[in-house]
């Protein structure tokens, strides 16, 4: 490898730099992926956490329409989270737990705040603008403050530069930025629940003339958005440069660990897909705020008034560009989860991958084909029949690559030796769970039975069973499984397995019953949960159900969270770096990995999973030993 | 370990890291005008009617901006040929043009837009206007943003030259494609927005 | 720019002076064309196409995609492909709708 | 399947079709989830390490997955050619002569339907924006001869059964989507654009306020919230023959108290409007209440509403 060697001169000053930098360079503004990657893990799951308690709140207007909130008990939860974490914090002389615990306390201050709003709950009962802008605001916080912030953010920042091999990112300082920029777009995002008319309210679809008629906190909305998007530009340009340049001597393409190649379709998703959204945003906000209409239609009379616009414009210009990136996103909320599954999964089954070929290619072949479904969201807009077949074909053949991977990763446990450990757990019950919410993809994606499906609970339990015990389970999966990684101390398996259970069989006390709602066509987004609809009346009491499982799953997180902060200090200490017998690089390093990662670029002799290899005498070869 | 690949290119890609970055950057953008073309495309078509720009916009001016923009580039390429020559007078020289051939291009632009506003047209007027401000707003943006880059590598920046000449002619190139690519959008807003 | 020579670099500069040319003319000739006032077809068709040209000279030349790596290549031909359904798909809708 | 599935009542002509489209597509995703699902449950068991302690390096070599795969890919041609391609285009190309169909223009807005008959001359009279008011939610100009018949009503869609209906579906404000669960129809109402749908009704709502009718269990003190969308379906009397409620009563808490206390445990009751116009799509603060009513009746009871409809129109 040639360098400079000024470059060299420059570097080891900045790793000196690095030693002495002192509390604000070395975790605020570090450029180091490490740091970065537990910066985004850090702020996601605070984001998680709050977009699940915003739900809670919804999930009591929704079981007990216009009955009086019990304010304090959805506030004691991130209370009791923020004392227990200040305590541990104390305990453990821990200043970033201490800050968590801060973060929280913050947080049960925004709940209380909240519910004790005369305005937002006259008499404790949640209005219906509430209502609307909780929901737009669970959609918008999990899905781009909290789901993709973890996984790629989060696991990729950390994860995919130890596992090709590289020393960092390609652009260290851009991905300090990216993590910036996501920070000031998370900010503005809360910030808007304080504008008059509180936060936006149309929906995370934001469709328009609704979104461009409503109050301020759309406009705040859009402003976080276009910080969000140049985040995720900035990062999805890292991953690919780095994936690309920054591979290990002898890591080829099909050498590389299947959660590189999540990571890397999913770095093209976003650089590709985000930027009409940005450009969608930049209209909408031309529309709110300079008096365009580019999506207002002319002739328009709101309550009675006609709109004083000079009109012209199309609502369905904004879905067809919103959807051009959601769709995508939705499979960036997706892959980068499969691929930690296929990583428990190898690891604990001790076997590899089966198929892992045409896993890579399916990955590929999923990236491409999910640009061209979006209108899947759109069949009720009045499509006729040839727009209309294209994406529904598109849309099966989309399906059959989940299927590919899906099956491959289940053909893998076949012949294994599989380790029930936390992490497997999680992992195993993701392909069921993921089943599930991929099935019922299918009856959306053809036209005519979405005519009954479109916008009924039915698409919430869909998307639901993907992303909540799909990709979060996932992304558990991870946390249990790096932690050691980063700490160098394991979870406790025992709080861990509580975690799970209880998870397991809360989400799908809330999910299933959406689909039977869905079924009976209940409409989504109903302030009353359907009270008064003669048709949704024989699944009411499902509301209830539903709520009940919201809160039981609230409980089960307090030992996770417990457990998280718990380890880091108290946790079992891990014998070896590499405590699973793990296979990938990122385990082949110190714990936690210092600056610059590896001693000298590491050389890679074969595939990402060779585990149980007859000719060795161990059960798994790491790729770096000859 | 350090980051490799920085200055030389990597044997199988033959592309160094910022090299890489820059195209995926672009790639980006592409989507990003392309998603503001679309829209163009879409309203115009279903518009029953639509101006000619050239009856409402400014043509004289706008073809003034399109000679200004594209002598920049030559400037922009000739400033790293110039570097690629180790001629770093030169480098000045023509970086100095690039900006200031930038800055012409604003100054017009502001001009159009005080003309228009002292008309009394805003964006708020129709379609045509609200595509007009904002496509052309949004370029005006990328170009205020190359030149900040560009003024950075002409005066602060250009100290690398000294001590890593081969990065800081990398640099240039790289800032060099942003530029082009401006100016490419701007070859297309040129005859969509005031000839057509 | 591993293997470019002073010489390169010397022809380089010679086809940069060419291209400025070519691109001044191609102006004068669209902002000419736009004062025939052909009908709209023709006249979207010519002023797109030169356009085209004019861009594509910028990229080749000035920006090097012309002897650019496979790489480069590949990413945008993937965006050009996206960017095609980003535009078809919209107008189909807008000429498939019910009626 | 269908009755697994819990789908609502199917009035519409068109209904079953989606019904038996929605039941296979169900079909296949039980058969792959249980299929899948019986392979996944018994590998952790028989592949858990206390049972194989080495892990086979090789793994499956059968192709039997990808012959699946092919099976499943092959199973979606044959739902797309077979049943979804034919079937939109049933939903929206073959639309029935509008002179044997009831042409009816519903006019959406935050957070009411405006239902727009083009009244006894068959002709829809014109409408502006400007002449929106309080109460001419749809514009239309009485002056104009055509506009002079043309009924307007608000949340009550009123329909002959067994006879096309067409309705050109548009809002006035932001997007808005048309569903009755009970007919299968959904569609978005887009400001600016004016979209046409069809259905045919197959059954009155009467019939099926028959046909949901059930027997519930009262006490006195517990009220079953489903109640308040609910009427008695025959009528009660207490000990003394004096009637409680009457069949189409609707049931308030203090009737149910009434009922239990005069000895009745059980009840019939039935929703008092089976069939509604539930709003789709995000609208507003309003949207979970912007529900429309529809009845659909016997032709003769039709045009008996229309001219009662009719009969209160401004001379
Ligand atoms: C991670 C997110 C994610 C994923 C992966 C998917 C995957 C799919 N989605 Fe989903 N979808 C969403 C997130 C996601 N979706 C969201 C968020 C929305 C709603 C947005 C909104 O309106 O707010 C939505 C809405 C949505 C719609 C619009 C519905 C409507 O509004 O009417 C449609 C329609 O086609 C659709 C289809 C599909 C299809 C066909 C897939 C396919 O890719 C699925 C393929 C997978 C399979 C077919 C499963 C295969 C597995 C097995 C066979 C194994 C079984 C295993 C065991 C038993 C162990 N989705
Ligand atoms: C990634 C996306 C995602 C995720 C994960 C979730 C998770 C959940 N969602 Fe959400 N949801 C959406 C995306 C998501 N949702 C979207 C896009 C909509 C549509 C919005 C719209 O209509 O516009 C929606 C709508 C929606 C509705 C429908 C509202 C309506 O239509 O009126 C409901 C109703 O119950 C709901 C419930 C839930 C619940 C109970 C969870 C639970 O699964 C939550 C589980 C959460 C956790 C388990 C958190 C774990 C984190 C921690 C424990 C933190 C730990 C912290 C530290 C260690 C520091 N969601
Ligand atoms: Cu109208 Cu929802
Ligand atoms: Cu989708």
């Amino acid at each position: 490898m040639q360098q400079s060697a000024t470059t060299e001169r420059r570097h080891v000053e900045s790793v000196r730099h690095e030693e002495h930098a002192g509390f604000w360079r070395t975790y605020v503004f570090s450029i180091d992926h490490k740091v970065i990657g537990l910066q985004y893990m850090m702020s996601a799951l605070v984001f998680l956490f709050f977009g699940f308690s915003l739900m809670m709140l919804m999930r009591w207007q929704l079981a007990y329409p216009g009955k009086s909130i019990p304010g304090e008990v959805f506030v004691l939860l991130p209370a009791v989270i923020s004392a227990a974490t200040l305590v541990i914090a104390l305990i453990s002389k821990r200043k970033l737990i201490g800050l968590v615990g801060l973060t929280f306390a913050g947080l049960a201050a925004l709940v209380w705040y909240l519910v004790s709003d005369e305005v937002l709950f006259p008499d404790g009962v949640m209005v219906p603008e509430l209502y609307n802008s909780f929901g737009a605001m669970h959609g918008t916080i999990m899905v781009f403050l909290g789901v993709v912030p973890l996984a790629v953010g989060g696991f990729g920042n950390y994860v995919v530069p130890l596992q090709v091999g590289a020393p960092d990112m390609a652009f260290p300082r851009l991905n300090m930025m990216s993590y910036w920029a996501y920070f000031i777009g998370g900010v503005v995002m809360l910030a808007s629940f304080f504008v008059p008319g509180g936060a936006a309210n149309s929906g995370w679809t934001s469709y328009p003339p609704l979104a461009d008629i409503a109050t301020t906190g759309q406009t705040v909305w859009l402003l976080g958005m276009v910080f969000l998007i140049t985040s995720s530009l900035l990062g999805s340009i890292n991953f690919i440069v780095t994936i690309v340049q920054l591979r290990a001597n002898g890591l080829t393409y099909m050498r590389l660990p299947f959660f590189v190649w999540a990571q890397f379709i999913t770095a093209f998703l976003l650089l590709l897909a985000f930027p009409p959204l940005e450009a969608a945003a930049v209209l909408q906000l031309m529309d709110r705020l300079a008096g365009t209409s580019f999506f207002l239609p002319s002739g328009l009379v709101i309550s009675g008034q006609a709109l004083e616009v000079s009109g012209g414009g199309s609502p369905l210009l904004w879905q067809h560009l919103f959807w051009f990136l959601a769709h995508p996103e939705v499979y960036v909320l997706v892959l980068p989860a499969m691929g930690i599954i296929a990583e428990v999964i190898a690891n604990n089954t001790r076997k590899p991958l089966w198929g892992y070929k045409s896993m890579v290619y399916a990955v590929i072949f999923l990236g491409f084909m999910s640009f061209i479904v979006w209108a899947h969201h759109m069949f009720m807009t009045g499509m006729g029949t040839v727009i209309s077949t294209f994406f529904q074909t598109t849309t099966m053949i989309i399906s059959i690559p989940s299927v590919i991977i899906l099956t491959a990763l289940m053909i893998s446990l076949w012949g294994g030796s599989i380790r029930f450990t936390v992490p497997m757990l999680f992992a195993l019950a993701f392909l069921p769970m993921f089943g599930i919410g991929g099935l019922t993809g299918l009856p959306l994606g053809l036209a005519p039975t979405d005519i009954h499906l479109h916008d009924t609970y039915y698409v919430i339990g869909h998307f639901h069973y993907v992303v909540a015990p799909g990709s979060i389970f996932a992304l558990f999966a991870g946390l249990y499984y790096w932690y050691p990684k980063v700490t160098g101390r394991l979870m406790n398996d025992t709080l861990g397995r509580i975690h799970f259970w209880g998870s397991f069989f809360a989400m799908n006390g809330i999910f299933f019953p959406m689909l039977i709602q869905g079924l009976a066509g209940v409409s989504r987004r109903l302030w009353d949960g359907g009270a008064e609809y003669a048709h949704a009346q024989d699944t009411l009491y499902l509301n209830e159900v539903m709520s009940i499982s919201a809160w039981v799953l609230a409980v089960f997180q307090l030992p996770f969270i417990f457990n998280f902060f718990w380890s880091i200090r108290k946790g079992k200490k891990v014998e070896s770096d590499n405590p699973w017998d793990a296979t990938t690089l990122e385990w082949q390093t110190p714990t936690p990995p210092p600056h610059g990662n590896f001693a000298m670029v590491p050389q890679v002799y074969r595939g990402p999973y060779e585990y149980s290899d007859p000719k060795s005498p161990k059960d798994y070869v790491p790729q770096n030993v000859a | 370990m350090q980051i490799p690949y920085t200055v030389a290119a990597r044997p199988d890609t033959g592309l160094h890291n910022s090299k890489l970055g820059i195209w995926l950057f672009l790639a980006s953008e592409v989507m990003l005008f392309g998603a503001l073309f679309s829209s163009y495309i879409l309203l115009r078509v279903a518009a029953p009617e639509w101006p000619h720009g050239s009856a409402i916009l400014n043509v004289p001016l706008a073809t003034l901006n399109t000679v200004v923009l594209i002598a920049s580039s030559v400037t922009m390429v000739m400033s790293w040929a110039s570097l690629m020559l180790k001629d770093f007078t030169k480098y000045r020289r023509y970086m100095g043009l690039t900006i200031v051939c930038g800055l012409v291009f604003l100054v017009v632009k502001v001009f159009e837009y005080g003309a228009k506003f002292s008309a009394g047209t805003f964006p708020g007027e129709d379609l045509f206007f609200a595509t007009y401000f904002t496509l052309t707003g949004l370029h005006g943006l990328h170009v205020v943003g190359g030149i900040i880059v560009n003024t950075y590598f002409w005066g602060p920046g250009s100290r690398m030259w000294n001590t890593e000449p081969r990065r800081f002619t990398n640099r240039v190139e790289v800032a060099g494609l942003y530029w082009h690519f401006v100016d490419l959008v701007w070859i297309f807003l040129f005859p969509t927005l005031y000839l057509l | 720019m591993d293997h470019i020579t002073t010489e390169d670099v010397k022809k380089h500069v010679r086809g940069y002076v060419i291209v400025f040319v070519a691109l001044m003319a191609l102006t004068i000739v669209t902002v000419a064309i736009s004062y025939l006032h052909l009908d709209v077809t023709a006249a979207i068709i010519v002023a797109l196409f030169i356009a085209t040209v004019k861009g594509s000279l910028v990229a080749s030349y000035f920006m090097h995609l012309i002897s650019e790596k496979r790489l480069v290549y590949l990413t945008l031909i993937l965006t050009v492909v996206f960017f095609a359904a980003l535009i078809g798909g919209p107008l189909l809708g807008l000429h498939d709708t019910i009626q | 399947m269908q009755d697994l599935l819990g789908l609502p009542i199917d009035a519409s002509a068109h209904g079953p079709e989606i019904d038996h489209m929605i039941a296979i597509v169900h079909w296949l995703m039980a058969v792959l989830f249980v299929g899948w699902g019986s392979f996944f449950l018994y590998s952790v068991i028989r592949f858990r390490k206390a049972r194989q302690s080495k892990a086979d390096y090789a793994g499956v070599k059968s192709h039997m997955s990808s012959y699946l795969e092919v099976g499943v890919a092959l199973f979606e041609i044959v739902l797309i050619v077979g049943f979804a391609v034919p079937l939109w285009a049933k939903r929206v190309n073959e639309f029935p002569p509008e002179k044997g169909a009831l042409v009816v223009r519903v006019v959406a807005e935050q957070f009411a339907w405006n239902i727009h008959y083009p009244g006894a001359d068959g002709v829809f009279g014109p409408t502006d924006v400007k002449l929106v008011s309080a109460d001419n939610p749809v514009g239309l100009d009485r002056s104009d001869p055509d506009g002079k018949d043309d009924i307007v009503t608000i949340n009550q869609l009123t329909l002959p059964v067994g006879k096309p209906v067409i309705v050109r579906l548009t809002s006035k404000d932001v997007i808005h989507s048309f569903g009755i669960p009970l007919l299968r129809v959904k569609q978005d109402a887009i400001p600016g654009q004016v979209i046409p749908l069809w259905f045919e009704p197959v059954e009155t709502t009467e019939n099926i306020k028959e046909r949901l009718t059930k027997r519930y269990q009262i006490k006195k003190g517990e009220y079953d919230p489903r109640f308040t969308a609910m009427v008695a379906m025959m009528d009660y009397v207490d000990t003394e023959n004096n009637l409680i409620a009457g069949k189409g009563n609707l049931l308030f808490p203090d009737v149910i108290d009434m009922l239990a206390e005069a000895g009745h445990n059980e009840i019939l009751a039935g929703p008092d409007t089976p069939m509604e116009i539930a709003c789709a799509q995000l609208c507003g603060l309003g949207h979970y209440r912007m529900r429309g009513y529809v009845a659909i009746k016997t032709q003769e009871e039709f045009e008996a509403w229309l001219s009662e409809e009719a009969s209160y129109l401004p001379e």
